[in-house]
């Protein structure tokens, strides 16, 4: 218990208390904050830890007008993400802040911004982490709701600097988008509860759908999907997302790729498709097939993308393109590949997000046509943190983003009875295709900016706190690629549950 | 070896003097089993030396040798320990837990996949050795060494592999190491674009290889060969002959088959060792292992046996052809290597109906002995001459006795002569084709038969052409060409710089001992290796088929001697150069697949990923900014619409009270 | 008596004092549109209730209520258009209103629009 | 005999015997003009504190009084949701009071009394209204909350924005004739579809079918007559006009006791045709809502100034509020009081400080946002409280109060399957996130335009002010934490 709320109050503490310490000490030094923020994360990543060890469950009375209960709860599913979060969160604080000082003028105000820097990124990390331990359905959109805010401000304010009114608008962008969706996932809610009389999660799952008429169900699937399918995202609702990376700080593309891309997944493995099964399996063709035209659109987009931020945000359309279509399969084999993938994805587009964001800082700005110094010889810890990312990237078997594209590819070839068997071997080899397409524009990013013969302008190579992020970040990534049990086993009795929708 | 059928006089069995094999039950038992060894060896070496740092390239040559030496030992000893029928299991990471699938994950060793280790693993060692010696200046090696042993081992791992998944990781490793290693030079462009070309060609066409896996594993509801081998045999049809073609894309890319095939010349960018490991033992070979595990499957469905067939053998002899005109001696020898892989795979579907695939495995472990041998002599000569091109090379066997040697016994081997290790295993292939075509479904053996029968002369032609000007006398007079009048050999001339830059002595000292002794190794092996197929590890047909072995060398000889006609009078001895500029050019090129690669795929994707992008900008994401931007038009024209005068606000308020009362009366 | 009549008469003054509502500018006419539709109410009110005869007479007392709020209105009404009358000049009612202009003010940079690349 | 429970009806006397008071204070002592503001602030506390045994009811209980001997039915009636609203008004009212204090008690003239008397009165009308049981006391209630707040803004006397006020008191005065003509009329019909005047679901017991299409005229043109208070579409149209050019503090009662009023009367009606089962109604409430919602939202994006954005924004949140009575549901009501609730938390925040901001002298037309620009970081606690404030009306966390309100209200809309009606709201959360999130931007502005001193100089807040500042925050704060405000 003492863990959960050192995992629930760290981040909440610390968003809240790192600016009134600007406040208090004007004067205090950047590293202060820097140091407290890192101690708030790092002291959320061991409640994490330890909540996930210990499973402990609470439920207190909420709001009984609503029947809500505040139901927090571990499980098999959510304990992978809510390490994610922890990491990411202890990953995206260490990184340097590189703001700005352009628009600050005195010392004090310096300090009340870079609290304010570090107050988004553990709010954000304070809404992922009820969000992952929710076992209330109003109580994951509530925490699905606090992360906009913080995120919001993190583009908008301390975003892309060179064209602010950009940042600006992408982050506005971001908030509309996500609201949206989120609203129509909220009404799918609002509806599953008013047919179930409650919104325990767990009751959901075991009446899975029951209550529902055929069209209900779907109508109700229908709006949750697409409501989630913003958050993920689903092609054709991407388009924000690779103008809101590459406007966003380094850190908060880690978190926003790593983390809050994850809220929109779990969502449908948690409140679609063990709660409307039947109006989901209707509707799964679609999103494979919605999935798969992301995953080759993204990658084809990816070719020819400038700008590396941007780049990896496309990747990370088409790497959850994987994930949805091992969602859609509705098989055991497909979601345990759906988790896998959405697990590996959120550390290796952390990593890269870590390198790109370095390097944008140093380069001072993100395109690939500039003239960069060759990582390889420039800086050998950099270039190898970026080959690695891209290798992870690219499904490279013996690191962690291998699983969950083969599974997912394997699960729409064998998809649950019911569904189009034929349809879904074209998305299998639609899939297949766009992995292929990975290792082409991993291939072309790497001879563009791994490789080469310039050595000018020569760049600092990674700091001490950031060669550990990076060695951290990788020993993940070769330790779920090389035993990927670690992941499996925890998944697996809850997903059988979640489908079988047995107690 | 299998005892020999009896024969008549075009077919005389080969007498049985099979070498006898000790036991070796006196060895230790160690934790685990050793196939682990085999593969983690070179995967422990490959991280130490990665966790080394930056500069101890000497630590880095120690622990990479050390590495080899050990993961020999391993595989030898796996050698002695495996039995002669069935196979050893081991246990990995698995069983993993996805959902209805049984991913067991489970290492398997047989006898003959047992020496192939063996093979790749001293083939490995060597180039280790060698490397040490030839990448001495090279700030970088110490990446180089580390890649090289991962590279072994995700080798080791395809050839131990009893699993699919296993196997498609091991596949994928090596296609990630190898574009490591011919980028290795990344400050070169060529290197940088060499390396691209081979990981997206590889893994465009491993797509197919991952739906093979996955459409064979869906079948069996397990990913364990095994299992799918069982599976399958009971129930062929449609679905095993779609995966089977599926894997044969797959195997067509890593092997370079066409059209596939125009990475590998390509990826002689790499370092020379790079090329001996990606060309000898590792890499291309692997889908001949895939496959050979996947025999009985591959018998079963005659459409994956047509296209293997028919890809193989249209590879065979273009490679054959293409080599034959190429003005650079690596990239004839990476020519040689397509043809030569071709052989193999082609040798599997003509492998008659209930014999093992040991014949193919045979060539693949002959071709790498000889293939390494050429390559790290080539790169020893290139040390020498200072490059690779024939220009440079030319008369360097001459120049420097001490290549002569392995370079000879390598051609040697290559061309096939008897009695060296290339010409038993090529023989034997011819043989069992020869028997294929007996059996009911033989087309595809029939062509085979006729592809590698005609691939042997092609062969001879282009080692013979080789030689020729490796051999060329050293008093042939330099010639101050004037350019356009013969513009062929203009080309080849030598520069004078080479002859006169370093001092024969000096260079051929450089070399260190430890890659002379690599190089010798192999040699040896080049002439010993016809033993091979009289060890118990080798099951396959001992017949001398009398007819099949007198046209074979009589058509290599008169290639040979043509050849040899051919080089008269052609100041270099460059029996090519008789050739058509144009068709020299073109065949440099490699017929221009490069350009068909950027015409047919590269442009249509680049051209169609222009358009994506230019949809979601202004298709897609125009719905999402004209949203915003409606909602601020709206909310403008609602601002300057409303009424702002009382008689308005009124007739606003009455016509609405009047709308809902119409729209209440319709709903009720 | 029959109740049609009474009703039409209701209606009749609907009618008219929607149009007084809708189509007169002059306040004051206006105004009496309101009063005309209040009266049919309280005919309605009226009516109804001798119709259907309900002890408790709530119809009548209604429609006493309505007469004495639209007394109350009507004096309001008057003082609001008799310092309008004193402002302006005049009780017209189609005329905009002085401080209806909107402040379109200079912040519209917080929501560009993220234009086309 | 009419029984007349006095402790029941106390809030309604008490508040009318204050305007009473305020009438003869005047007379004893015209000049005492802080006596008089003193007086109706505690008249508005002693109501306020009589509402509450009526808030303690448990659900389903109501107070009743004036009722008929023979059955149940009574002219006044008020369960905790109703008496929660009279709470509301009351505590509105008092902020009202507060920010006109400084006006009221140094403006010119003996205004002061009769100013203090309408107020008083027209929140008698708002607390009435609540409990209203028949049409005639609806008529004379919404009647009695109107017509003062015409006066009031008609008798505008503060010299920046006096030109218009006549104009906004035609505004509102024309649009409220109007609309007590409409909701004459629905009594009417009411009276004679049912033969009763009693607003109660059992007035309908024995209805066949013949009247049902009268009946459903009848809620039309009733919820028209009062929908004009909550500023719905297409009832709205006073509201710029008159928000831009009546005093602020008066405007800040429109917007806030106004609605509760609105609320009110909008319960009983709605109360009284659910007992019918008339659809129409629903739709007709549905479609108000979606209008007022999506127009609301739209034409506040393109506001300067805060009170036109606060004027926008009250109609699209009049649609919030409507928006699960469409469904006709249960439960619906308890709901779109407890969604009133918030609103009116956040909107007297926001008013403090827009009053605030008017009234230094230091920034003249002191009610443009731009004003506003960087003050999180100049006065954080105010910049603070006004962000929240403006969370809560987004429904944005960390202001959970204001999500959970909006989730409220759209429960019912997804439960009844009321999908089309879900699907306006689901685009008109964005849009309001965009409406308030401008605001908030310009808060939390790192980059202060230094154009003018004004806008550096701190804005004073007198501490009654900050004060009460402080405890909207708080209970917001309290409500996202503990959220009460559904029964």
């Amino acid at each position: 218990m003492i863990w959960l709320l050192l995992a629930v109050f760290a981040p909440l503490l610390g968003a809240l208390g790192l600016p009134l310490l600007a406040r208090l000490v004007p004067k205090a030094p950047a590293r202060v904050l820097g140091v407290g923020s890192l101690g708030f994360a790092i002291a959320t990543l061991t409640g994490v830890v330890g909540t996930v060890l210990e499973r402990p469950k609470v439920s207190l009375e909420w709001i009984p007008a609503l029947g809500v209960r505040f139901d927090l709860a571990v499980d098999g599913i959510s304990a992978p993400l809510l390490l994610l979060t922890g990491l990411m969160g202890v990953v995206a604080t260490a990184v340097p802040a590189h703001i700005d000082a352009d628009n600050a003028p005195g010392a004090a105000v310096e300090s009340s911004r870079l609290a304010l820097y570090y107050a988004c990124l553990l709010g954000t990390i304070f809404g992922a982490v009820i969000c992952f331990l929710a076992g209330d359905a109003l109580v994951f959109f509530i925490g699905f709701e606090c992360v906009l805010l913080p995120m919001w401000l993190l583009i908008a304010q301390f975003g892309d600097p060179a064209p602010q009114a950009l940042a600006r608008a992408a982050s506005l962008r971001f908030l509309m988008v996500t609201a949206l969706g989120s609203t129509l996932m909220l009404i799918g809610l609002l509806a599953v509860a008013a047919s179930t009389g409650t919104t325990n999660l767990q009751v959901w799952a075991q009446l899975a759908g029951s209550t529902f008429s055929r069209p209900q169900g779907l109508v109700v699937a229908g709006l949750l999907v697409l409501g989630l399918s913003f958050k993920v995202p689903v092609w054709p609702l991407h388009t924000w997302l690779p103008w809101v990376h590459s406007s966003a700080p380094s850190a908060g593309s880690i978190l926003l790729a790593a983390v809050l891309l994850k809220l929109g997944t779990y969502g449908l493995v948690r409140l679609v498709i063990p709660v409307v099964p039947a109006g989901f399996a209707t509707i799964a063709p679609v999103l494979g097939g919605f999935a798969v035209v992301g995953i080759i659109w993204a990658g084809l987009a990816c070719l020819v993308e400038r700008d590396l931020k941007r780049l990896i945000a496309w990747s990370s359309i088409a790497h959850l393109g994987f994930v949805v279509l091992g969602l859609a399969s509705g098989t055991e084999a497909g979601m345990q590949a759906a988790l896998f993938g959405n697990v590996a994805h959120g550390v290796i587009s952390g990593l890269l997000f870590v390198v790109v964001g370095a390097l944008k800082h140093e380069w001072g700005g993100a395109d690939l046509g500039t003239p960069h110094a060759s990582l390889r010889e420039a800086a050998p810890h950099w270039g190898f943190a970026l080959i690695f990312g891209f290798a992870a990237s690219m499904g490279l078997p013996g690191l962690a983003g291998f699983w969950g594209e083969f599974g997912a590819i394997y699960a729409a070839w064998t998809p649950a009875p019911g569904r189009p068997g034929g349809f879904f071997v074209l998305l299998a080899v639609g899939a297949a295709v766009g992995a292929a397409l990975a290792a082409a524009y991993s291939a072309r990013v790497l001879r563009e900016v791994w490789g080469g013969e310039r050595t000018k302008p020569a760049i600092a190579d990674a700091g001490r706190i950031e060669l550990l992020v990076v060695a951290a970040l990788v020993v993940i990534v070769v330790g779920l690629g090389v035993y990927p049990s670690l992941l499996l086993d925890s998944t697996a009795p809850v997903v059988s549950t979640l489908l079988t929708g047995a107690p | 070896m299998k005892a020999p059928t009896s024969g008549s006089w075009t077919d005389i069995a080969v007498p049985d003097f099979s070498i006898p094999w000790p036991s070796f039950d006196f060895l230790p038992d160690l934790p685990g089993e050793m196939s682990h060894y085999v593969i983690g060896l070179p995967v422990i070496f490959a991280i130490l030396i990665w966790a080394l740092p930056a500069k101890a390239l000497g630590r880095s040559a120690v622990l990479a040798v050390l590495g080899g030496v050990l993961t020999l030992i391993a595989a030898l000893w796996q050698l002695l320990l495996v039995p002669t029928e069935g196979s050893m299991v081991a246990q990995t990471v698995g069983p993993l837990a996805f959902g209805d699938l049984e991913i067991p994950l489970l290492l398997s060793t047989s006898n003959v996949f047992a020496i192939t280790s063996l093979v790749v693993a001293l083939i490995a060692l060597v180039v280790q050795v060698f490397a040490r010696w030839y990448l001495w200046f090279d700030p970088r090696y110490r990446q180089f060494a580390a890649t090289v042993s991962l590279f072994t081992a995700a080798m080791l791992l395809v050839v131990n592999s009893g699993d699919a998944v296993l196997t498609l990781v091991g596949w994928e490793v090596m296609g990630w190491c190898s574009y490591l290693l011919i980028g290795h030079l990344s400050a070169k462009a060529s290197a940088r674009r060499a390396a691209a070309k081979a990981l997206i060609v590889t893994r465009l066409a491993d797509a197919g290889f991952v739906l093979g896996i996955v459409a064979l594993a869906a079948g069996a509801q397990t990913t364990s060969w095994e299992g799918i081998l069982e599976h399958w045999s009971r129930s062929p049809g449609t679905a095993l002959t779609v995966a089977m073609v599926l894997m044969i894309i797959g195997v067509a890319g890593k092997s370079a088959l066409f059209p596939f095939h125009d990475w590998l010349p390509d990826a002689m960018e790499g370092p020379t060792p790079a090329s001996a490991l990606i060309h000898a033992a590792t890499m291309v070979a692997a889908g001949t292992i895939v496959l050979a595990q996947l025999l009985p499957l591959l018998q079963s469905s005659s459409i994956a046996l047509w296209t293997l067939a028919i890809a193989a053998s249209v590879t065979t002899l273009l490679a054959a052809l293409l080599a034959f005109a190429q003005p650079d001696l690596k990239r004839l020898l990476a020519w040689s290597t397509v043809s030569q892989v071709a052989i193999m795979l082609a040798a599997l579907t003509a492998i008659p109906v209930g014999e093992g695939p040991d014949v193919a495995l045979l060539h693949l472990t002959s071709h790498a002995i000889f293939k390494s041998l050429l390559f790290l002599a080539v790169g020893w000569l290139a040390v020498l001459t200072g490059g690779t091109v024939m220009v440079y090379v030319a008369s360097g066997v001459r120049r420097y006795g001490s290549v002569r040697w392995p370079l000879g016994m390598g051609l040697l081997a290559l061309a096939g002569v008897p009695p060296l290790v290339g010409f038993v295993s090529k023989e034997l292939i011819l043989v069992s084709a020869e028997s294929g075509v007996a059996q009911t479904n033989g087309g595809p053996a029939l062509l085979v038969l006729a592809a590698v029968g005609a691939g042997a002369p092609l062969t001879a032609a282009y080692c013979m052409r080789a030689w020729l000007i490796l051999d060329r006398a050293l008093d042939v007079p330099v010639v101050s060409a004037t350019r356009g009048q013969e513009v062929i050999d203009d080309f080849f001339t030598e520069p004078e710089v080479v002859a006169e830059a370093i001092g024969v002595e000096e260079a051929e000292s450089a070399i260190s001992s430890s890659a002379r002794a690599g190089v010798t190794t192999l040699g040896v092996l080049t002439v010993l290796g016809g033993l091979l197929p009289f060890t118990t590890w080798f099951e396959v047909d001992l017949h001398l088929n009398i007819p099949l072995l007198v046209s074979t060398i009589g058509l290599m000889a008169a290639a040979a001697l043509a050849v040899v006609a051919a080089s008269r009078g052609v100041r270099t001895r460059d029996a090519a150069a008789r050739l058509p500029a144009r068709l020299s050019l073109m065949a440099e090129r490699g017929l221009g697949a490069d350009t068909a690669y950027q015409a047919l795929v590269t442009r249509p994707t680049l051209k169609l990923a222009r358009s994506v992008v230019w949809l979601d900008q202004h298709i897609l994401d125009s719905y999402v900014r004209g949203a915003g931007a409606s909602a601020r038009w709206l909310g403008q024209v609602g601002q300057d619409v409303s009424p702002t005068r009382p008689a308005k606000s009124l007739a606003l308020l009455l016509g609405g009270v009047g709308l809902l009362v119409v729209l209440g009366w319709w709903w009720a | 008596m029959s109740p049609a009549l009474p009703m039409m008469l209701a209606a009749l003054l609907v009618g008219a004092g929607l149009y007084g509502v809708l189509a007169r500018r002059h306040a004051v006419l206006m105004l009496i549109g309101v009063e005309l539709l209040l009266a049919a109410a309280g005919l309605m009110l009226v009516t109804a209730d001798s119709l259907l005869g309900a002890e408790t007479g709530s119809g009548p007392v209604a429609t006493i209520f309505i007469i004495t709020i639209a007394a109350a209105e009507v004096v309001v009404a008057l003082a609001v258009f008799t310092a309008l009358y004193r402002l302006r000049g005049h009780v017209d009612l189609d005329v905009r209103a002085a401080a209806a202009e909107p402040d379109r003010s200079d912040f519209d940079e917080a929501d560009g629009e993220v234009p086309a690349r | 005999m009419v029984s007349l429970p006095w402790m029941t009806l106390l809030p309604v006397l008490i508040l009318a015997a204050g305007t009473v008071a305020v009438l003869a204070l005047d007379i004893a002592w015209p000049a005492a003009r802080q006596a008089h503001l003193t007086l109706i602030s505690l008249t508005l506390v002693a109501a306020a504190a009589a509402t509450i045994p009526g808030i303690r009811m448990s659900p389903g209980d109501s107070l009743t009084a004036l009722c008929a001997p023979s059955g149940g039915l009574c002219l006044y009636e008020v369960s905790a949701a109703e008496s929660l609203l009279q709470l509301l008004a009351c505590v509105s009212a008092l902020l009202v009071v507060l920010l006109a204090w400084r006006d009221w008690a140094h403006g010119e003239g003996g205004r002061t009394a009769v100013l203090s008397a309408l107020l008083l009165a027209a929140t008698t009308g708002v607390v009435a209204l609540s409990g209203v049981g028949d049409v005639a006391s609806l008529l004379v209630a919404i009647e009695l909350a109107t017509l003062p707040t015409v006066a009031l803004v008609a008798l505008e006397h503060r010299t920046r924005r006096q030109p218009g006020a006549i104009d906004a008191a035609v505004a509102l005065l024309t649009t409220s004739l109007a609309s007590f003509a409409l909701l004459a009329l629905g009594a009417a019909l009411w009276f004679v579809s049912t033969g009763t005047a009693i607003l109660s679901p059992e007035a309908l017991i024995g209805q066949t079918g013949s009247d049902r299409v009268v009946l459903a005229l009848a809620g039309v043109f009733a919820l028209a007559g009062i929908a004009f208070k909550l500023s719905a579409v297409p009832f709205h149209a006073w509201t710029p006009v008159t928000y831009a050019a009546a005093p602020l503090p008066i405007t800040a009662y429109l917007s806030t006791t106004s609605k509760v009023a609105a609320v009110g009367g909008l319960l009983v009606i709605v109360q009284a045709v659910t007992g019918a089962g008339i659809s129409a109604v629903g739709v007709v409430l549905g479609v108000v809502a979606a209008l007022s919602l999506t127009l609301g939202h739209v034409i506040a994006l393109v506001q300067g100034d805060s009170v036109g954005l606060l004027a926008w924004s009250s109609v699209a949140q009049g649609g919030w509020v409507v928006l699960p009575l469409a469904t006709l549901a249960p439960g619906a009501t308890s709901l779109a009081v407890g969604y009133l609730v918030i609103y009116l938390l956040a909107t007297m925040a926001l008013w403090i400080v827009i009053v605030a901001f008017a009234n230094d002298p230091a920034r003249p037309d002191g009610t443009s946002m731009h004003w506003m620009r960087g003050i999180l970081r100049r006065q954080p606690a105010l910049g603070l409280a006004m962000l929240f404030a403006l969370l809560t009306l987004a429904g944005l966390p960390p202001a959970v109060a204001g999500l959970l309100a909006k989730i409220g209200v759209i429960s019912p809309v997804a439960a009844q399957g009321f999908w089309w009606l879900a699907l306006v709201a689901a685009i008109n959360v964005p849009l309001g996130l965009a409406v308030y999130l401008r605001w908030a931007w310009l808060i939390l502005d790192p980059l202060p335009a230094p154009d003018s001193e004004a806008q550096v100089a701190k804005v004073f807040l007198p501490p009654l002010w900050s004060m009460v500042l402080g405890l909207l925050t708080a209970a917001l704060i309290a409500l996202s934490i503990w959220p009460v405000m559904f029964r």
